[in-house]
């Protein structure tokens, strides 16, 4: 199958709707795909990333889980942000799981060289 | 040029599936050829058979029905968002022992490689959300 | 008449500022679902009189993980207060 | 205290649904009345027989079927939200000869005014958007 | 019948999404069952009142047709936010329809006086 | 590769901000549905680089009765057009 990079960007938090699960479920498929995947925090999506989530209490499922998945499923680096993770006082000591992040320079050049780029 | 688009809003709720018809329309009449619709998320609401409108409004969903039939241009709802907001075709309508088939004739139920696909087959992928 | 106010979108909207334009001395405002992200850093909620008692719903925080990261001034409140409160303001204004 | 519920949210799509009847089991189990619950706009869905979700997760249209019916509390959906978004009782689905029934037994389709009267006989209307 | 004052609050633009249509047929059925409404526009709400809109252009119906039905109907003032207008840089002039411009404290107020306060 | 920017929701959103860090020199931005009023003061889009065109569908100007109103930068385009730009450009990301 032909190979092409495709850039997922995840701009909503967790829980308040469905978008981040949307946009994992998308990249995780890409991956099984053998695609050539990035996946980067943005905005609000950051939020995912807060550590100690435990969403059963609102009958859901803690995301943490799902984002774990990306590795196994073969997309090396979570990407996040700069600019998102400081709007919100967050750094990477904050987070559940180790990301890469870009400055706005990296997230530009991450945009220009990707063949699709999905943001829902 | 190849384009697939991918639908991710409720017709009845947001502008955007409008926009994704008016957009296809526009494609096909220029003699663009369109491999792929994907409706994700609220998006499989746009392949809803039950759907019924006031006479002076238009039932989109009809409306991408016959579009994509008259054009034979493939169109998918993704599975799992399908199922949660009850779009079943006849099989998962029998399997889930369902009082009803809510899923137009022109669109197949199929997984979220039906994205990727479309995404590596195309030239072009137009996200409406 | 008095009001709770909930706010149930995350302060990247800023909504809250439409929000506090109705906001009477004496009213509440509870915050839940995408809305406990103002209860955080580095949303001060200054702008909010001291005559306002603040409130977020519990089982939204556990779910972010920022039950241990709030503001002084949030009151964590599970459901069952969240239907007090209801009954305590005269009525409840939602801004979403 | 007599409530009432205005739920304007899809279930597959933002929390408020889900919050909604968090809300509505908090009450009752207070000794509270339930005057009712009036699902209006995308929140019709909430009211849809049709939907499935894998067997890990809740359904939360079947979560409300349960709990109006254990606690004898009226649910209404708008009429013209539910029309739309292809929620329809059995008379609804043979008058447009539909393929299917798509309405939970504990809901009715209705119109406004029941929003209306929601309003003026509860001593709070708590709305979900 | 017993009387209520319910105020409705429209804060979302025209056409983007459904939500200024349910706003204005709620508002509607309550002028029908002659309660004592008020309509407020607020934030996005008020490009709901631009001059010279036609919807028939994206297939839509023109909002500003409903919200004339609202005097019909005995909602006798559109009241608007004049926070909202400014922020916009729109003025009375632009309007498509007369409406009574509220400051902070009257906009204040409306919602304290009101029994029940509907924002969809 | 060069990318032509959809943006569907209204400037209240602030998603512009978090769109111009994507945008490169010589992309383009469209802006449909809601994100016309983006096109019309006291939006003053001061912020995008002259390096990058700027457009709006018409039929969205027409619905919410801007098309009078516009800033000289932008160009009004219909669907046609809107078809051409996504095959001008590399690729369409879409903001909303």
């Amino acid at each position: 199958m032909q190979q092409k990079s495709l850039t997922f960007i995840t701009r909503q938090a967790p829980y308040g709707s469905n978008k981040a699960k949307l946009v994992i479920d998308a990249a995780l498929a890409a991956a099984v795909f053998e695609q050539q995947v990035n996946f980067l925090f943005m905005d609000d999506g950051v939020f995912q990333l807060v550590q100690n989530q435990t969403a059963e209490s609102i009958s859901s499922k803690t995301i943490g889980r799902a984002l774990e998945t990306l590795e196994l499923y073969g997309i090396e680096q979570a990407l996040v942000d700069s600019v998102s993770l400081e709007e919100r006082a967050l750094s990477a000591e904050d987070l559940a799981i180790p990301v890469k992040i870009l400055n706005v320079e990296q997230v530009r050049q991450l945009a220009a060289r990707s063949d699709v780029v999905i943001n829902l | 040029m190849k384009f697939s688009l991918l639908v991710s809003t409720s017709p009845a709720s947001s502008q955007g599936a409008m926009t994704a018809y008016q957009f296809a329309r526009a494609a096909v009449s220029q003699g663009h050829e369109i491999y792929r619709v994907f409706f994700y998320g609220d998006g499989v609401l746009n392949a809803n058979a039950l759907s019924t409108v006031p006479q002076d409004e238009i039932n989109l969903p009809r409306a991408w029905d016959e579009f994509l039939t008259n054009h034979n241009i493939e169109s998918v709802a993704c599975v799992s968002s399908a199922l949660i907001r009850g779009i079943l075709d006849s099989d998962e309508s029998a399997r889930h022992k369902m009082t009803g088939v809510s899923l137009l004739e022109s669109t197949q139920i199929a997984g979220l490689g039906q994205l990727v696909d479309a995404s590596i087959q195309s030239e072009r992928l137009i996200s409406f959300a | 008449m008095s009001a709770l106010h909930t706010i149930s979108v995350s302060p990247t909207n800023g909504l809250i500022n439409s929000c506090l334009r109705l906001v009477c001395p004496g009213d509440g405002i509870l915050f839940i679902q995408d809305g406990v992200y103002h209860c955080c850093p580095p949303c001060l909620l200054d702008s909010v009189s001291q005559d306002n008692a603040l409130f977020a719903l519990r089982e939204d925080l556990l779910a972010r993980g920022l039950l241990c990261k709030i503001s002084e001034r949030i009151t964590p409140v599970g459901f069952g207060r969240f239907v007090e409160l209801t009954i305590d303001y005269d009525k409840v204004i939602s801004w979403s």
